[in-house]
């Protein structure tokens, strides 16, 4: 078990009503944080449409969540 | 540089700040809300960015067009907040010695920008409805008044 | 639209025609006075127009690029007379829907521009030389004070 | 024989010394006619480097001239 914050903006920040929030999870990967948060917030983006970042950098949907870490995820972007 | 702005962006003062003596061309972007997108009425839209992720981004993109290119300075400026029709939503400037350079480097920077940088746009409609742009899904569609679901 | 000034042109000012809600991106091409060009020390150089000629061709280069580009406008301003180190030479500004169109409509105006409309440059040199630019021919050579000839 | 009006730009009218001059001539052609000129006034420009304007159109430098024409020759550009 280990204690993440959360971060959502944009889509997922209306979808989940909140900007921020902390959770103990199991979940390994952000692809396995992303299943378990979608399957409890009814997130409408699949997760192959959402890029991770923890502690403000891109990284691996398959990369090691460590306790404490800072987590967003991030949905298509549209800048410009 | 990269960096993201609340408040309306002034081309004028933004280029103050490319002055070269060394500079023969000067390119700059702009991204301006239309009226239209889509073929839907735009009224205005919302930008969000994920602030400390794309002002990191933002600066590696300008690195990598300065490798790329031979440019003298790369600036870039982002919106965030409300934005009405007309109104600027990215400034992009650019100068180098030779044109070409200046031209490839802002098309460079603008492209990977829109690609990249975590910045998200609502965009809301005429009739009241509003949507976050790319992030449709299957079954997704706009609401407008009037009409059936 | 294309046009010769005699006068400083102001960035501000031209842009303000390019106003257009439809428009999604605005793509500027300044050209300036460098300081240096081909290894020598610029001071100031002139610019010389066949007034109605140039305004003519221009006018063919700006149809050109509308025929080619999805553009909402294309302007180009031209100086003429006598510039200083860092003065706008050429201000070219156009807009269009779709950032791609701006960028390759820019691009060929001023490229065409430079290769066609009959506008001549004469640079002068930090030791009191001067040289038509392009008009070099066998044995010409820019005789800088100090050095034999 | 016929009666031309020559307006020179640049490196033409600072080697000519002037900005416009009328003449007689036999020159069938704008290369005819700068040929007769430059051995004149000493032009450095090859014919070959200068394109012809005739009545404020670029023409072909074996177009014909005609009575009256206003003829103008183009040193290489350098705009932009």
């Amino acid at each position: 078990m280990k204690n993440l914050t959360i971060r959502y903006f944009a889509i997922l920040r209306e979808q989940r009503g909140l900007t921020e929030e902390t959770l103990t999870t199991t979940a390994a990967t952000p692809t396995a944080l992303y299943d378990e948060l979608q399957a409890r917030h009814h997130f409408t983006l699949p997760a192959d449409r959402v890029r991770a970042a923890v502690n403000d950098e891109f990284v691996a949907a398959t990369a090691s969540l460590r306790d404490g870490d800072r987590v967003v995820f991030i949905p298509p972007v549209a800048g410009g | 540089m990269f960096r993201l702005s609340p408040t309306p962006l002034n081309p004028a003062d933004l280029a103050q700040a490319l002055t070269d003596e060394r500079a023969g061309a000067c390119v700059t972007f702009e991204g301006w809300v239309r009226s239209r997108n889509d073929g839907q009425s735009v009224f205005a839209l919302d930008y969000e960015a994920y602030p400390l992720l794309a002002e990191k981004e933002g600066a590696r993109i300008v690195a990598e067009a300065r490798e790329k290119f031979s440019v003298l300075a790369a600036h870039c400026v982002h919106r965030t907040g409300h934005l009405a029709i007309g109104e600027l939503a990215v400034w992009l400037g650019v100068t180098a010695e030779h044109r070409g350079d200046a031209f490839e480097a802002c098309r460079y920077l603008i492209d990977e920008a829109k690609a990249r940088v975590p910045i998200w746009k609502k965009e809301h409609y005429a009739g009241g409805a509003s949507v976050w742009i790319n992030c449709a899904t299957r079954g997704d569609h706009v609401h407008l008044p009037g009409q059936p679901a």
